[in-house]
């Protein structure tokens, strides 16, 4: 699949940051408003995919390999499974959020009416290796379904 | 009667996807229809969870009154979750199906096996 | 408290956490070297099979465990239960025992027989993700959690059926399993969305516990148990079987029995447990649906495998016919169970049946699992399925031809092998409800035997063939996972009364004893 | 159970099973003998010695084991020897002579039935293995139809062993239906209504038309069938495997004489007599071996001798059409009688037919 129109590169190049902003911003408050990991990863994942459309597919896999794709998603998913060992080890129970009431980062105890970045113990951590794995899984599997369609395209 | 009008939808929903995954002989439609049916099935967690009048369970920034229950609301992101995940698998199996065939129309798959 | 306490106290997250770890590190692994990869897998394997060991003697001796995730009470406030629980009684255990044979056996199987593919990391995370699948919906409290597990062994095992992603027919199986188990597994949710609503919980023993059979209960009841006899391959819902089974990679096909058995699991689940407590209501139409269905499951499996020509699809026939079994002997006992008119221990001969049925879910997934194995060494060892072109291999592969005919014995009820024992129990105690119940049980058990005697004409003796005389006996890791699977063939048909004793009567008492199930909500 | 309990009850164990090895396959050879000159005498014939089976089985145990090019060795040369030891393995759980099976409630307390039933299929079995693995077409011919008749039998004979249980298990007190010991000691002679002893007299011509088939005998023996496929399934056998599957059959002759007095004519004439110790021990046994005497020559030799070859679908058709409707028909005339004899009784029947 090659690029298309300079017009539309243009307008990607320019939309793409404010797109992976928004998608991170939306990982980041998983813990205070509507989305998390999987919402803002996938936010991420569409500014990728539409840098993939307006690039083209070849341009693309001359600047990412499919198997760094994978050891990216695979580092989520430990990562969010650490998190849960962790709770064994420091809370006495799988899953256990023992951050909370600590005075680590993300140790605050939330109050209503404030919203608080600051709070939630495990849960930031856990989206954000959730918003790892989303990103790099649902950008993989663009990028190679959009290779795939490429080799076609190329023998037929 | 106007609170009944979600799980008409529902079921409406439901009907039209299991009707395009009986009837429909091209795979990509098929797919559609399992997510037809996905989405009736979402809209039906989300409705139960809905109160008349209520805002979104956030419990920080809460203006006060009802809020909607949570619980489903988690529960159809789960299983959105499980869709994207379903529906991306399918797609990939068909990519495959087609560059083999040539065609999406199961009609036309002959089979040439035993 | 030392570790092992330690351990086993967290045992219950660690069995879906561990393989679910190991599933993500080994592509990572996968990259340093390929036999470190497989050496990590089946020791992940290993040590999840060892703690379901420990796991189950604690069950077997004090009775359902209850782990709450993410906290140590189950309850938020007084009454609402939205935590995540596993509840392990007797029967989950016992099914977790089968899955992680069977998912340890594959792992073995599959260091030689996949060993020439490409894509093994993913292979190895998807077998992995698999076990995580099948144990989770075997060890699940929690209606919700059971959807999601389920569909991470739809997926897992879509993926693997598709694994020869090269051959057509392989990828239309696994289209085929994805479309058909994804509208089971949205029937399952919808259904768990029903008694959500109604009951405003998702825990299986809170729900049993308010459960009153009203309309959208039967609507429920109904469709989880459409849904979860079609992911069991039960007849009228089977005709994804055959093709998932026999276009698989052998070791997979192996796998896919657990899965076909995490389905029928959740259909005693509901059955005997989620609707327990108004078993006696909805009559005995439930019972005598599930004999019936496992007549017809029986029947209908065996006549097909009658003229199959595909050495695999020949097997998965004889599977379905197998599954039959169980649908017969769990279904004699609800039938007693739910008549109003006689309890349980005025016919003690249904909970012989439910143990019969129970105790042939294991020695089902042992044989037809050592037969797809065997399939898969003649595969491996010649390149051809079709019985038409196969024949003489029990000269150049002797111990396939021995595991064969252990594998054939077995699954046809001939002592002294396994599926003698169960299917034993199961004709001793199913007369009683009918005769006719047990001459077609009978009947269709010399049937199978026939065609695998006409198998293991077709592959196995007849005259030499010019185009295998080379053909080499298959190599050390096929056999060693062939012979650990006959070997529980061979111990469980000699001492039947010890296994049925240790391990199917806790979770046959496990299955009917609701009360048992339900004792953490009332505190105890 | 101690240490020397269970030394003791393994060497009961293997000292009767050679013990009963060799009575079985003594008896079993004598009836094949007797068998034959019965045969000779219908057909107008003077027919070999009593002795013969055994000269005949000495011979063959001095001559060569001829192995064919084709056959695959091992298969070949196992087949015999472990269907000859499946068939005195089911001697073990058949009650002979009027004493209880030896292993009645040491290894299986009960459902040995069922594992007769199972166990019978095992010398089938180990003669179409070795006919397949014997890579004749003859005896592929043979082993096919050894499977398809033994297909056939297998279903009139679940129903008769299933009816028996089932009327069995409604007769108050009973536990462990299928054990042959249960049978024994409670006939079902004397239990059932008019309408059940016909129905067991059904089941009765049922097994005695199954049993010539479990044998291979005329006229059900088309898997050998001499004259067209020359010995079909042995044709490849010679010297000792071919003695050993003459054992089996012998053998296996007894185990079907012996089902079918355990199952029907349980009764022995010691108590009857009111005799005691070692002369009630003789005349049990004598008894009993006139017992088999008779199920065997109505159950094989006139069959045999009266009736000519029937072709393999023929046999099929036998078993699975009319066979079948007979089994069924007498499993409903026992359950019938259950329900109609225990509502009504017989007066009301009476009543019902006018003839009161």
């Amino acid at each position: 699949m090659n690029g298309m129109t300079k017009i539309v590169k243009t307008i990607a190049g320019i939309s793409f940051p404010f797109i992976v902003i928004y998608g991170l911003y939306v990982i980041a408050h998983g813990h205070l408003t509507p989305g998390g990991g999987f919402q803002g990863g996938a936010v991420v994942a569409s500014g990728l995919a539409l840098i993939l459309v307006a690039y083209g597919s070849k341009w693309a896999a001359t600047k990412i390999k499919e198997h760094d794709l994978s050891l990216l998603e695979s580092v989520g998913a430990i990562g969010f499974i650490t998190v849960a060992f962790f709770g064994i080890l420091f809370g006495g129970v799988f899953f256990s959020n023992f951050i909370v009431g600590t005075d680590l980062l993300f140790g605050g105890i939330p109050l209503a009416g404030a919203a608080d970045i600051n709070t939630g113990g495990t849960l930031p951590l856990m989206n954000f290796a959730v918003g790892l794995k989303v990103i790099a899984g649902l950008f993989g599997i663009v990028f190679i379904m959009a290779l795939a369609i490429s080799k076609k395209e190329e023998s037929a | 009667m106007i609170a009944n009008i979600p799980y008409l939808a529902v079921v409406g929903l439901i009907i039209i996807g299991l009707s395009a995954v009986i009837f429909k002989k091209n795979l990509i439609k098929i797919i559609i229809g399992i997510t037809i049916i996905q989405s009736g099935v979402n809209l039906f967690l989300i409705t139960l969870g809905y109160r008349e009048g209520s805002t979104a369970p956030i419990w920080t920034s809460s203006p006060g009154g009802v809020m909607a229950f949570p619980v489903p609301q988690a529960l159809t992101l789960t299983s959105i979750v499980i869709g994207v995940a379903v529906t991306a698998l399918m797609l990939s199996l068909v990519i495959h199906l087609y560059r083999h065939h040539g065609t999406l129309d199961v009609r036309k798959m002959g089979g040439d096996d035993q | 408290m030392n570790f092992l306490d330690q351990l086993l106290s967290h045992a219950p997250a660690l069995l879906v956490a561990i393989p679910l770890l190991g599933a993500f590190l080994t592509p990572l692994i996968g990259r340093v070297n390929d036999k470190l990869r497989n050496i990590f897998v089946i020791g992940i394997l290993g040590f999840t099979g060892i703690l379901v060991i420990l796991l189950a003697q604690q069950i077997f001796a004090s009775g359902p465990i209850t782990y709450v995730f993410g906290s140590l009470d189950p309850y938020v406030g007084k009454e609402t239960v939205i935590r995540i629980l596993f509840e392990i009684d007797a029967l989950s255990i016992f099914m977790a025992m089968i899955a992680i044979v069977l998912s340890f056996s594959a792992a073995l199987y599959s260091w030689a027989y996949m060993e020439k593919n490409t894509g093994l990391d993913k292979y190895y995370s998807l077998l992995l993700l698999l076990t995580v699948g099948m144990l989770g919906m075997v060890l699940t409290g929690d209606m919700f959690n059971f959807f999601v597990f389920l569909e991470i062994t739809s997926i897992a095992s879509c993926a693997l059926i598709a694994f020869y992603i090269n051959k057509v027919k392989s990828v239309e199986a696994g289209f085929k399993y994805i479309v058909v188990s994804t509208i089971g597994a949205l029937f399952v949710l919808m259904a768990i969305a029903l008694l959500y609503g109604q009951y405003d919980a998702l825990n299986i023993a809170k729900l049993a516990d308010s459960i009153t059979f009203s309309f959208v209960d039967k609507i429920a009841l109904v469709l989880l148990i459409a849904a979860l006899a079609m992911k069991g391959g039960i007849v009228p819902m089977h005709m994804w079987l055959p093709d998932a089974y026999s276009r698989a990679p052998a070791s997979v096909s192996l796998i896919l029995i657990g899965t076909t058995q995490a389905g029928l699991y959740g259909v005693f689940r509901v059955l005997f447990t989620l609707y327990g407590n108004v078993i006696t209501l909805p009559t005995i139409s439930m019972g005598w649906a599930l004999v019936i269905l496992g007549l017809l499951t029986m029947l209908v499996g065996v006549i097909m495998a009658l003229i199959q020509i595909d050495f695999k699809r020949l097997i998965a026939y004889g599977a379905i016919a197998e599954l039959g079994y169980m649908f017969l002997g769990v279904g004699t006992c609800l039938t007693i169970l739910a008549n109003p008119d006689i309890t349980l221990a005025q016919a003690p001969f249904a909970f012989e049946a439910l143990k019969g049925g129970l105790f042939h879910v294991f020695n089902d997934a042992l044989d037809v699992g050592l037969l797809f194995m065997v399939a898969g060494a003649v595969y491996y060892a010649t390149k051809e399925t079709s019985l038409n072109r196969l024949g003489g291999l029990a000269r150049n592969m002797k111990y396939t031809t021995i595991f064969f005919i252990i594998g054939l014995l077995a699954i046809s009820g001939i002592p002294p092998m396994n599926g003698f024992a169960s299917k034993l129990l199961i004709y001793e105690s199913t007369y009683q409800l009918n005769p006719i119940l047990s001459i077609i049980a009978i009947l269709s058990s010399i049937m199978l035997l026939a065609i695998f005697i006409k198998v293991f004409h077709a592959a196995f003796l007849g005259p030499k063939l010019p185009q295998f005389d080379t053909v080499k006996e298959v190599p050390r890791s096929m056999l060693l996972a062939m012979g650990f699977i006959a070997a529980f063939i061979i111990i469980f048909g000699l001492f039947p009364d010890l296994i049925v004793n240790t391990i199917v009567d806790p979770a046959a008492n496990a299955l009917i004893d609701n009360a048992g199930y339900m004792r953490w909500l009332i505190g105890g | 159970m101690n240490f020397m309990e269970i030394a003791q009850t393994g060497i009961t164990i293997i000292i009767g099973a050679m013990a009963l090895a060799v009575v079985g396959i003594v008896v079993g050879l004598l009836y094949k003998g007797i068998d034959r000159k019965i045969a000779a005498h219908m057909q107008g014939r003077i027919g070999p010695p009593l002795r013969q089976p055994f000269l005949d089985v000495r011979k063959l145990f001095v001559k060569e084991n001829v192995i064919p090019e084709n056959a695959i060795t091992w298969v070949f040369n196992l087949a015999p020897i472990t269907g000859l030891v499946a068939t005195i393995t089911i001697l073990l759980y058949l009650p002979i002579g009027g004493f209880p099976a030896l292993l009645d409630g040491i290894i299986v307390a009960k459902g040995d039935l069922i594992l007769i039933l199972y166990l019978l299929m095992i010398p089938s079995l180990a003669m179409v293995v070795g006919g397949f693995a014997s890579g004749s077409p003859y005896a592929t011919i043979g082993a096919q139809r050894e499977m398809a008749t033994m297909i056939a039998y297998e279903f009139p004979l679940a129903i008769i062993i299933i009816s028996l249980s089932w009327r069995l298990s409604l007769v108050q007190g009973t536990t462990h239906v299928f054990s042959l010991s249960t049978i024994t000691a409670t006939p079902l002679w004397g239990i059932v209504g008019p309408l059940g002893f016909i129905g067991l007299v059904i089941l009765l011509l049922t097994l005695v038309i199954v049993t010539p088939a479990e044998l291979s005998k005329i006229p059900f023996d088309s898997p050998e069938a001499e004259t067209e496929i020359a010995g079909g399934l042995l044709v490849e056998y010679s010297g000792r495997n071919l003695a050993m599957f003459y054992l089996t059959d012998g053998v296996k002759t007894l185990v079907m004489g012996t089902l079918i007095v355990a199952l029907f004519f349980p009764y022995n004439l010691s108590p009857l007599l009111g005799l005691e110790s070692y002369t009630a021990i003789i005349i049990d046994i004598l008894f009993f071996l006139a017992k088999l005497f008779c199920v065997i020559l109505f159950s094989v030799t006139l069959i045999r001798v009266s009736i000519a070859r029937l072709k393999i679908d023929q046999i099929v058709y036998t078993y699975w059409v009319p066979l079948t409707l007979l089994g069924l028909v007498g499993l409903i005339c026992l359950m019938w009688d259950q329900t109609i004899m225990t509502q009504f009784g017989m007066q009301s029947i009476a009543n019902m037919l006018g003839l009161i």
